[in-house]
Protein backbone atom coordinates (compact mmCIF):
# COMPACT_ATOMS: atom_id res chain seq x y z
CA UNK A 1 0.00 0.00 0.00
CA UNK A 2 1.29 3.30 -1.11
CA UNK A 3 1.26 5.86 1.42
CA UNK A 4 -0.94 8.70 0.75
CA UNK A 5 1.43 12.12 0.09
CA UNK A 6 -0.11 14.84 2.74
CA UNK A 7 2.00 18.03 1.58
CA UNK A 8 1.73 20.84 4.59
CA UNK A 9 4.15 23.77 4.82
CA UNK A 10 4.65 27.67 5.50
CA UNK A 11 6.99 29.02 2.96
CA UNK A 12 8.81 32.03 2.21
CA UNK A 13 8.78 30.73 -1.33
CA UNK A 14 6.47 30.97 -4.55
CA UNK A 15 4.08 28.49 -4.53
CA UNK A 16 4.92 25.63 -7.30
CA UNK A 17 0.82 24.53 -8.50
CA UNK A 18 3.12 22.61 -11.05
CA UNK A 19 5.18 20.64 -8.42
CA UNK A 20 2.75 20.09 -5.72
CA UNK A 21 0.03 19.12 -8.24
CA UNK A 22 2.98 16.47 -9.31
CA UNK A 23 3.42 15.71 -5.83
CA UNK A 24 0.06 14.71 -4.62
CA UNK A 25 -0.74 12.74 -7.87
CA UNK A 26 -0.96 9.12 -7.74
CA UNK A 27 -1.54 6.39 -10.59
CA UNK A 28 -4.90 6.52 -9.21
CA UNK A 29 -5.34 9.73 -9.34
CA UNK A 30 -7.40 11.32 -12.29
CA UNK A 31 -9.06 14.35 -10.85
CA UNK A 32 -7.69 17.50 -8.70
CA UNK A 33 -9.30 20.16 -7.13
CA UNK A 34 -7.10 23.32 -6.20
CA UNK A 35 -7.53 26.23 -4.62
CA UNK A 36 -5.37 29.51 -3.97
CA UNK A 37 -5.73 32.84 -2.43
CA UNK A 38 -4.25 35.66 -4.02
CA UNK A 39 -3.68 39.25 -2.50
CA UNK A 40 -5.82 41.53 -3.95
CA UNK A 41 -4.61 45.30 -5.13
CA UNK A 42 -8.77 46.63 -5.06
CA UNK A 43 -11.30 45.12 -2.76
CA UNK A 44 -14.56 46.48 -3.72
CA UNK A 45 -16.49 44.47 -0.95
CA UNK A 46 -17.66 45.84 2.50
CA UNK A 47 -15.10 48.48 2.67
CA UNK A 48 -13.55 49.57 -0.77
CA UNK A 49 -9.83 49.88 -0.38
CA UNK A 50 -6.57 49.50 -2.36
CA UNK A 51 -3.94 47.47 -0.75
CA UNK A 52 -0.15 48.03 -1.75
CA UNK A 53 0.78 44.93 -0.01
CA UNK A 54 0.10 42.41 2.54
CA UNK A 55 2.76 41.27 5.50
CA UNK A 56 2.06 37.31 6.40
CA UNK A 57 3.88 36.12 10.03
CA UNK A 58 2.53 32.43 10.85
CA UNK A 59 3.53 30.81 14.37
CA UNK A 60 5.29 28.46 12.50
CA UNK A 61 5.42 24.90 14.22
CA UNK A 62 1.68 25.18 15.14
CA UNK A 63 0.26 26.79 12.01
CA UNK A 64 2.20 23.11 10.27
CA UNK A 65 0.44 21.08 13.17
CA UNK A 66 -2.92 22.70 12.18
CA UNK A 67 -2.34 22.46 8.55
CA UNK A 68 -1.79 18.19 9.34
CA UNK A 69 -5.22 18.18 11.03
CA UNK A 70 -6.47 19.73 8.50
CA UNK A 71 -5.72 17.58 5.65
CA UNK A 72 -6.62 14.78 8.54
CA UNK A 73 -10.33 16.66 8.69
CA UNK A 74 -10.22 15.86 4.90
CA UNK A 75 -9.39 12.30 5.04
CA UNK A 76 -11.98 11.73 7.70
CA UNK A 77 -14.50 13.36 5.80
CA UNK A 78 -14.04 12.56 2.34
CA UNK A 79 -12.06 8.57 2.28
CA UNK A 80 -11.53 8.77 -1.33
CA UNK A 81 -9.08 11.50 -1.35
CA UNK A 82 -5.27 10.43 -2.14
CA UNK A 83 -3.15 13.45 -2.16
CA UNK A 84 -3.69 16.60 -0.26
CA UNK A 85 -1.76 19.41 0.15
CA UNK A 86 -2.14 22.99 2.15
CA UNK A 87 0.70 25.28 1.67
CA UNK A 88 0.53 29.24 3.20
CA UNK A 89 3.14 31.33 2.10
CA UNK A 90 4.61 34.47 4.48
CA UNK A 91 6.66 37.58 4.23
CA UNK A 92 5.64 40.49 2.14
CA UNK A 93 3.99 39.83 -0.79
CA UNK A 94 2.11 42.49 -3.30
CA UNK A 95 -0.96 41.90 -5.20
CA UNK A 96 -1.55 39.46 -8.09
CA UNK A 97 0.54 36.87 -5.66
CA UNK A 98 -0.80 33.09 -4.62
CA UNK A 99 -0.86 33.51 -1.35
CA UNK A 100 -2.34 29.79 -0.28
CA UNK A 101 -2.64 26.89 -1.80
CA UNK A 102 -5.27 23.68 -0.76
CA UNK A 103 -4.95 20.93 -3.58
CA UNK A 104 -7.10 17.34 -3.35
CA UNK A 105 -6.54 14.75 -5.82
CA UNK A 106 -8.71 11.48 -5.96
CA UNK A 107 -9.87 8.54 -8.49
CA UNK A 108 -13.19 11.14 -9.83
CA UNK A 109 -14.29 14.34 -9.86
CA UNK A 110 -17.77 13.53 -8.60
CA UNK A 111 -16.53 11.64 -5.53
CA UNK A 112 -16.25 15.58 -3.37
CA UNK A 113 -13.11 16.47 -4.35
CA UNK A 114 -14.52 19.91 -4.93
CA UNK A 115 -15.81 19.93 -1.34
CA UNK A 116 -12.81 18.94 0.18
CA UNK A 117 -10.96 21.44 -1.17
CA UNK A 118 -13.55 24.12 -0.43
CA UNK A 119 -13.75 22.35 3.19
CA UNK A 120 -9.59 23.32 3.62
CA UNK A 121 -9.68 26.31 2.86
CA UNK A 122 -12.37 26.81 5.30
CA UNK A 123 -10.62 25.35 7.86
CA UNK A 124 -7.33 26.65 7.36
CA UNK A 125 -8.79 30.62 7.64
CA UNK A 126 -10.35 28.87 11.13
CA UNK A 127 -7.43 27.51 12.45
CA UNK A 128 -4.07 27.89 11.08
CA UNK A 129 -1.81 30.43 13.45
CA UNK A 130 -1.12 32.70 10.41
CA UNK A 131 -2.07 36.49 10.77
CA UNK A 132 -1.79 39.34 7.93
CA UNK A 133 -1.04 43.15 8.12
CA UNK A 134 -2.45 45.12 5.31
CA UNK A 135 -0.59 48.21 3.99
CA UNK A 136 -2.67 49.97 2.34
CA UNK A 137 -1.80 54.10 0.67
CA UNK A 138 -3.08 55.34 3.76
CA UNK A 139 -1.68 53.24 6.64
CA UNK A 140 -1.42 49.97 7.76
CA UNK A 141 -3.54 47.37 9.77
CA UNK A 142 -3.60 43.75 11.61
CA UNK A 143 -6.16 41.72 9.27
CA UNK A 144 -8.09 39.72 12.37
CA UNK A 145 -10.34 36.85 11.68
CA UNK A 146 -13.68 36.24 13.91
CA UNK A 147 -13.40 32.58 14.53
CA UNK A 148 -12.80 31.25 18.03
CA UNK A 149 -11.48 27.82 17.94
CA UNK A 150 -12.50 25.35 20.45
CA UNK A 151 -10.16 24.45 23.29
CA UNK A 152 -7.99 21.10 21.71
CA UNK A 153 -8.98 21.81 18.51
CA UNK B 1 7.40 27.63 40.07
CA UNK B 2 6.78 26.70 36.91
CA UNK B 3 9.20 28.53 33.30
CA UNK B 4 7.40 29.24 30.84
CA UNK B 5 7.97 30.83 27.40
CA UNK B 6 5.28 33.10 26.37
CA UNK B 7 5.05 33.74 22.49
CA UNK B 8 3.39 36.76 20.86
CA UNK B 9 2.01 37.00 17.47
CA UNK B 10 0.45 40.10 15.26
CA UNK B 11 -1.47 42.35 17.59
CA UNK B 12 -0.56 40.70 20.56
CA UNK B 13 3.12 40.93 19.60
CA UNK B 14 3.05 44.68 18.91
CA UNK B 15 1.21 45.64 22.23
CA UNK B 16 3.84 43.42 24.29
CA UNK B 17 6.95 45.15 22.12
CA UNK B 18 8.54 42.14 22.12
CA UNK B 19 8.19 38.23 20.26
CA UNK B 20 8.37 36.19 23.28
CA UNK B 21 9.48 36.49 26.99
CA UNK B 22 10.70 33.86 29.62
CA UNK B 23 8.67 33.94 32.54
CA UNK B 24 8.39 32.37 35.96
CA UNK B 25 4.66 31.78 37.55
CA UNK B 26 3.60 29.90 40.40
CA UNK B 27 2.65 26.34 40.04
CA UNK B 28 -1.12 25.43 38.88
CA UNK B 29 -1.74 29.19 37.43
CA UNK B 30 -4.55 28.55 34.71
CA UNK B 31 -4.76 30.55 31.94
CA UNK B 32 -6.98 32.99 33.02
CA UNK B 33 -5.01 33.45 35.97
CA UNK B 34 -1.85 33.70 33.63
CA UNK B 35 -3.94 36.39 32.08
CA UNK B 36 -4.95 38.66 34.34
CA UNK B 37 -1.26 38.49 35.99
CA UNK B 38 0.23 39.41 32.32
CA UNK B 39 -2.68 42.33 32.43
CA UNK B 40 -1.47 43.62 36.04
CA UNK B 41 2.37 43.20 35.09
CA UNK B 42 2.50 44.58 31.70
CA UNK B 43 -0.99 47.62 31.34
CA UNK B 44 0.00 47.62 27.43
CA UNK B 45 -1.39 44.21 26.63
CA UNK B 46 -4.67 44.72 29.46
CA UNK B 47 -6.81 45.59 26.36
CA UNK B 48 -5.49 42.43 24.48
CA UNK B 49 -6.64 39.79 26.49
CA UNK B 50 -10.48 40.29 25.95
CA UNK B 51 -10.57 38.65 22.47
CA UNK B 52 -6.63 36.95 22.95
CA UNK B 53 -6.52 33.37 21.54
CA UNK B 54 -4.25 31.33 24.09
CA UNK B 55 -2.93 27.97 22.92
CA UNK B 56 -0.38 25.78 25.13
CA UNK B 57 2.01 23.56 23.71
CA UNK B 58 0.72 24.59 20.15
CA UNK B 59 -2.92 23.51 21.19
CA UNK B 60 -5.84 25.82 21.59
CA UNK B 61 -6.32 25.99 25.53
CA UNK B 62 -9.57 27.13 27.60
CA UNK B 63 -9.58 29.71 30.27
CA UNK B 64 -9.58 26.93 33.40
CA UNK B 65 -7.08 24.62 32.05
CA UNK B 66 -3.92 24.69 34.00
CA UNK B 67 -0.75 25.48 32.56
CA UNK B 68 1.58 22.73 32.43
CA UNK B 69 5.61 22.84 33.16
CA UNK B 70 7.58 24.72 30.86
CA UNK B 71 4.78 24.87 28.34
CA UNK B 72 5.33 26.94 25.84
CA UNK B 73 2.11 29.58 25.46
CA UNK B 74 1.17 31.07 21.88
CA UNK B 75 -0.68 34.49 22.75
CA UNK B 76 -2.46 36.06 19.01
CA UNK B 77 -6.30 37.42 17.83
CA UNK B 78 -8.17 35.33 15.44
CA UNK B 79 -6.10 33.45 12.42
CA UNK B 80 -6.39 36.02 9.28
CA UNK B 81 -4.31 33.42 7.07
CA UNK B 82 -5.02 32.59 3.38
CA UNK C 1 -12.70 48.97 -18.24
CA UNK C 2 -9.96 45.93 -18.12
CA UNK C 3 -11.02 43.19 -20.43
CA UNK C 4 -11.97 39.64 -18.30
CA UNK C 5 -9.10 37.33 -19.34
CA UNK C 6 -10.60 34.33 -20.70
CA UNK C 7 -7.98 31.41 -22.49
CA UNK C 8 -8.91 28.50 -24.13
CA UNK C 9 -6.36 25.80 -26.09
CA UNK C 10 -6.11 22.85 -27.47
CA UNK C 11 -2.09 22.01 -27.28
CA UNK C 12 0.17 19.34 -27.25
CA UNK C 13 2.53 21.02 -24.68
CA UNK C 14 2.47 20.78 -21.08
CA UNK C 15 -0.46 22.41 -18.88
CA UNK C 16 1.62 25.14 -16.58
CA UNK C 17 -0.96 25.67 -14.18
CA UNK C 18 1.35 28.66 -12.98
CA UNK C 19 1.15 30.58 -16.19
CA UNK C 20 -2.21 29.79 -16.45
CA UNK C 21 -3.20 31.33 -13.06
CA UNK C 22 -0.97 34.43 -13.54
CA UNK C 23 -2.68 35.26 -16.67
CA UNK C 24 -6.22 34.55 -15.12
CA UNK C 25 -5.48 36.44 -12.02
CA UNK C 26 -6.52 40.26 -12.19
CA UNK C 27 -5.64 42.70 -9.52
CA UNK C 28 -8.87 42.64 -8.12
CA UNK C 29 -8.54 38.60 -7.69
CA UNK C 30 -8.77 37.11 -4.69
CA UNK C 31 -9.45 33.42 -5.19
CA UNK C 32 -9.12 30.85 -7.89
CA UNK C 33 -10.54 27.40 -8.07
CA UNK C 34 -9.02 24.75 -10.66
CA UNK C 35 -9.69 21.62 -11.59
CA UNK C 36 -7.35 19.39 -13.70
CA UNK C 37 -7.88 16.02 -14.87
CA UNK C 38 -4.81 13.60 -14.70
CA UNK C 39 -4.57 9.91 -16.57
CA UNK C 40 -5.15 7.22 -14.50
CA UNK C 41 -2.73 4.28 -14.76
CA UNK C 42 -5.16 1.74 -12.28
CA UNK C 43 -9.22 2.60 -12.54
CA UNK C 44 -10.76 0.83 -9.81
CA UNK C 45 -14.81 1.92 -9.95
CA UNK C 46 -16.74 0.32 -12.79
CA UNK C 47 -14.68 -1.64 -14.95
CA UNK C 48 -11.59 -2.08 -12.52
CA UNK C 49 -8.19 -2.20 -15.32
CA UNK C 50 -4.76 -0.20 -16.26
CA UNK C 51 -3.96 2.14 -18.51
CA UNK C 52 -0.78 2.02 -20.27
CA UNK C 53 -1.85 5.63 -22.15
CA UNK C 54 -4.76 7.80 -23.42
CA UNK C 55 -4.37 9.28 -26.56
CA UNK C 56 -6.47 12.25 -27.26
CA UNK C 57 -8.11 13.71 -30.58
CA UNK C 58 -9.77 16.51 -31.22
CA UNK C 59 -12.18 18.59 -34.06
CA UNK C 60 -9.72 21.46 -33.05
CA UNK C 61 -11.21 24.74 -34.37
CA UNK C 62 -14.57 23.50 -32.79
CA UNK C 63 -13.19 22.33 -29.69
CA UNK C 64 -12.11 25.91 -29.49
CA UNK C 65 -15.45 27.11 -30.52
CA UNK C 66 -17.13 25.07 -27.71
CA UNK C 67 -14.62 25.93 -24.90
CA UNK C 68 -15.13 29.89 -25.80
CA UNK C 69 -19.25 29.17 -25.19
CA UNK C 70 -18.55 27.19 -21.98
CA UNK C 71 -16.96 30.37 -20.96
CA UNK C 72 -19.56 32.34 -21.93
CA UNK C 73 -21.80 30.34 -20.25
CA UNK C 74 -19.77 30.25 -16.74
CA UNK C 75 -20.01 34.25 -17.02
CA UNK C 76 -23.78 34.04 -17.74
CA UNK C 77 -24.42 32.29 -14.39
CA UNK C 78 -21.58 33.63 -12.34
CA UNK C 79 -21.20 36.94 -13.21
CA UNK C 80 -18.68 37.43 -10.17
CA UNK C 81 -16.08 35.62 -12.45
CA UNK C 82 -12.99 37.48 -13.56
CA UNK C 83 -10.45 35.28 -15.13
CA UNK C 84 -11.07 31.52 -16.77
CA UNK C 85 -8.97 29.61 -18.39
CA UNK C 86 -9.74 26.12 -19.95
CA UNK C 87 -7.16 23.80 -21.53
CA UNK C 88 -7.05 20.25 -22.93
CA UNK C 89 -4.20 18.76 -23.76
CA UNK C 90 -4.12 16.14 -26.68
CA UNK C 91 -1.80 13.46 -27.81
CA UNK C 92 -0.12 10.45 -26.28
CA UNK C 93 -0.54 11.12 -22.75
CA UNK C 94 0.90 8.51 -20.02
CA UNK C 95 -0.34 8.21 -16.40
CA UNK C 96 -0.29 11.10 -13.80
CA UNK C 97 -0.26 13.87 -16.44
CA UNK C 98 -2.51 16.65 -16.14
CA UNK C 99 -4.74 16.30 -19.41
CA UNK C 100 -7.03 19.19 -18.67
CA UNK C 101 -7.79 22.30 -17.15
CA UNK C 102 -10.25 24.68 -15.61
CA UNK C 103 -9.57 28.18 -13.64
CA UNK C 104 -11.49 30.67 -12.47
CA UNK C 105 -11.10 33.36 -10.38
CA UNK C 106 -13.25 35.81 -8.21
CA UNK C 107 -12.15 38.41 -5.84
CA UNK C 108 -13.45 36.22 -3.05
CA UNK C 109 -13.68 32.47 -2.45
CA UNK C 110 -17.49 32.47 -1.67
CA UNK C 111 -19.01 33.75 -4.91
CA UNK C 112 -19.57 30.82 -7.06
CA UNK C 113 -15.88 30.05 -7.98
CA UNK C 114 -16.02 26.38 -7.00
CA UNK C 115 -19.34 25.59 -8.54
CA UNK C 116 -17.79 27.87 -11.67
CA UNK C 117 -14.70 25.43 -12.45
CA UNK C 118 -17.25 22.39 -11.39
CA UNK C 119 -19.41 23.41 -14.00
CA UNK C 120 -17.39 24.18 -16.37
CA UNK C 121 -15.39 20.67 -16.48
CA UNK C 122 -18.88 18.96 -16.65
CA UNK C 123 -19.94 20.84 -19.85
CA UNK C 124 -16.51 20.36 -21.72
CA UNK C 125 -17.19 16.81 -20.94
CA UNK C 126 -20.42 17.34 -22.71
CA UNK C 127 -19.82 19.43 -25.45
CA UNK C 128 -16.06 20.24 -26.35
CA UNK C 129 -15.64 17.73 -29.46
CA UNK C 130 -12.85 15.82 -28.10
CA UNK C 131 -11.96 12.28 -27.76
CA UNK C 132 -9.84 9.51 -25.77
CA UNK C 133 -8.87 6.22 -27.32
CA UNK C 134 -7.51 4.08 -23.96
CA UNK C 135 -4.73 2.08 -24.72
CA UNK C 136 -4.27 -1.02 -22.02
CA UNK C 137 -2.35 -3.94 -22.00
CA UNK C 138 -4.83 -6.46 -23.86
CA UNK C 139 -5.40 -3.70 -26.33
CA UNK C 140 -6.80 -0.50 -27.19
CA UNK C 141 -10.47 1.08 -27.44
CA UNK C 142 -12.19 4.32 -28.11
CA UNK C 143 -14.17 5.81 -24.51
CA UNK C 144 -16.93 6.90 -25.85
CA UNK C 145 -19.30 9.17 -24.18
CA UNK C 146 -22.89 9.66 -23.19
CA UNK C 147 -24.42 13.04 -23.88
CA UNK C 148 -26.49 14.09 -26.90
CA UNK C 149 -26.34 17.87 -27.15
CA UNK C 150 -28.77 19.19 -28.26
CA UNK C 151 -28.72 21.20 -32.05
CA UNK C 152 -26.97 24.55 -31.60
CA UNK C 153 -26.11 23.53 -27.95
CA UNK D 1 -24.89 20.26 -56.92
CA UNK D 2 -23.31 20.76 -53.58
CA UNK D 3 -20.01 20.69 -52.47
CA UNK D 4 -19.32 19.48 -48.72
CA UNK D 5 -16.21 18.99 -46.44
CA UNK D 6 -16.89 15.84 -44.41
CA UNK D 7 -14.56 15.32 -41.11
CA UNK D 8 -14.93 12.24 -39.55
CA UNK D 9 -13.31 11.40 -35.49
CA UNK D 10 -12.84 8.98 -32.77
CA UNK D 11 -14.55 5.49 -33.70
CA UNK D 12 -16.38 7.62 -37.03
CA UNK D 13 -12.61 7.70 -38.76
CA UNK D 14 -11.84 4.49 -37.88
CA UNK D 15 -14.96 2.65 -39.67
CA UNK D 16 -14.90 5.45 -42.94
CA UNK D 17 -10.86 4.77 -42.63
CA UNK D 18 -10.26 8.33 -43.62
CA UNK D 19 -10.37 11.79 -41.58
CA UNK D 20 -12.12 13.83 -44.58
CA UNK D 21 -13.63 13.62 -47.76
CA UNK D 22 -14.88 16.28 -50.09
CA UNK D 23 -18.01 15.19 -51.24
CA UNK D 24 -20.93 16.73 -54.17
CA UNK D 25 -24.24 16.13 -52.64
CA UNK D 26 -27.83 17.44 -54.03
CA UNK D 27 -28.99 20.54 -53.00
CA UNK D 28 -31.30 21.22 -50.06
CA UNK D 29 -30.25 17.24 -48.67
CA UNK D 30 -30.77 16.97 -44.69
CA UNK D 31 -28.60 15.55 -42.40
CA UNK D 32 -31.04 12.53 -42.37
CA UNK D 33 -30.64 12.27 -45.63
CA UNK D 34 -27.04 12.72 -45.66
CA UNK D 35 -26.45 10.09 -43.07
CA UNK D 36 -28.61 7.65 -45.54
CA UNK D 37 -26.54 8.26 -48.32
CA UNK D 38 -22.94 7.60 -46.71
CA UNK D 39 -24.59 3.84 -44.93
CA UNK D 40 -25.84 3.04 -48.60
CA UNK D 41 -22.00 4.23 -50.38
CA UNK D 42 -19.91 3.28 -47.34
CA UNK D 43 -21.81 0.12 -45.86
CA UNK D 44 -18.35 -0.14 -43.36
CA UNK D 45 -19.85 3.52 -41.94
CA UNK D 46 -23.86 2.08 -41.77
CA UNK D 47 -23.07 1.32 -37.87
CA UNK D 48 -21.67 4.39 -36.73
CA UNK D 49 -25.07 6.33 -38.38
CA UNK D 50 -27.21 5.33 -35.13
CA UNK D 51 -25.25 7.14 -32.06
CA UNK D 52 -22.97 9.63 -35.01
CA UNK D 53 -23.24 13.43 -33.89
CA UNK D 54 -23.13 15.50 -36.96
CA UNK D 55 -22.34 19.19 -37.08
CA UNK D 56 -22.73 21.94 -39.67
CA UNK D 57 -19.89 24.33 -39.59
CA UNK D 58 -18.81 23.81 -35.90
CA UNK D 59 -22.31 23.80 -34.57
CA UNK D 60 -24.16 20.92 -33.65
CA UNK D 61 -27.35 19.80 -35.82
CA UNK D 62 -30.62 18.18 -36.17
CA UNK D 63 -31.22 15.05 -38.59
CA UNK D 64 -34.04 17.92 -40.19
CA UNK D 65 -31.64 20.49 -40.90
CA UNK D 66 -30.95 21.13 -44.57
CA UNK D 67 -27.13 21.17 -45.22
CA UNK D 68 -25.87 24.43 -46.43
CA UNK D 69 -23.72 25.26 -49.44
CA UNK D 70 -20.18 24.41 -49.07
CA UNK D 71 -20.84 22.89 -45.41
CA UNK D 72 -18.46 21.87 -43.06
CA UNK D 73 -19.90 18.45 -41.83
CA UNK D 74 -18.48 17.07 -38.80
CA UNK D 75 -19.54 13.26 -37.53
CA UNK D 76 -18.07 11.96 -34.55
CA UNK D 77 -19.25 9.93 -31.32
CA UNK D 78 -20.21 11.24 -27.92
CA UNK D 79 -17.17 13.02 -26.80
CA UNK D 80 -15.19 12.15 -24.26
CA UNK D 81 -12.38 14.64 -23.22
CA UNK D 82 -10.95 15.92 -19.89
Amino acid sequence: MIPLPTIFSITEDEIDLNDLLEKITLTSSGAAAIFTGMVRGVTARDNPHETVYLEYEAYIPMAEAKMKQVADEIRLKWDVIEGIAIVQRIGKLYPRTPTVLIACTAAHRDTGVFDAARYGIDRLKEIVPVWKKEVSPTGEEWIEGDYIPKPGE
Amino acid sequence: MNKIKLLFFATIRDRAGTKQMDLEIPDNLTIQELKDKLSSDYPKMAQSMKSVLMTINREYAFDEQIVPQNAEIGMFPPVSGG
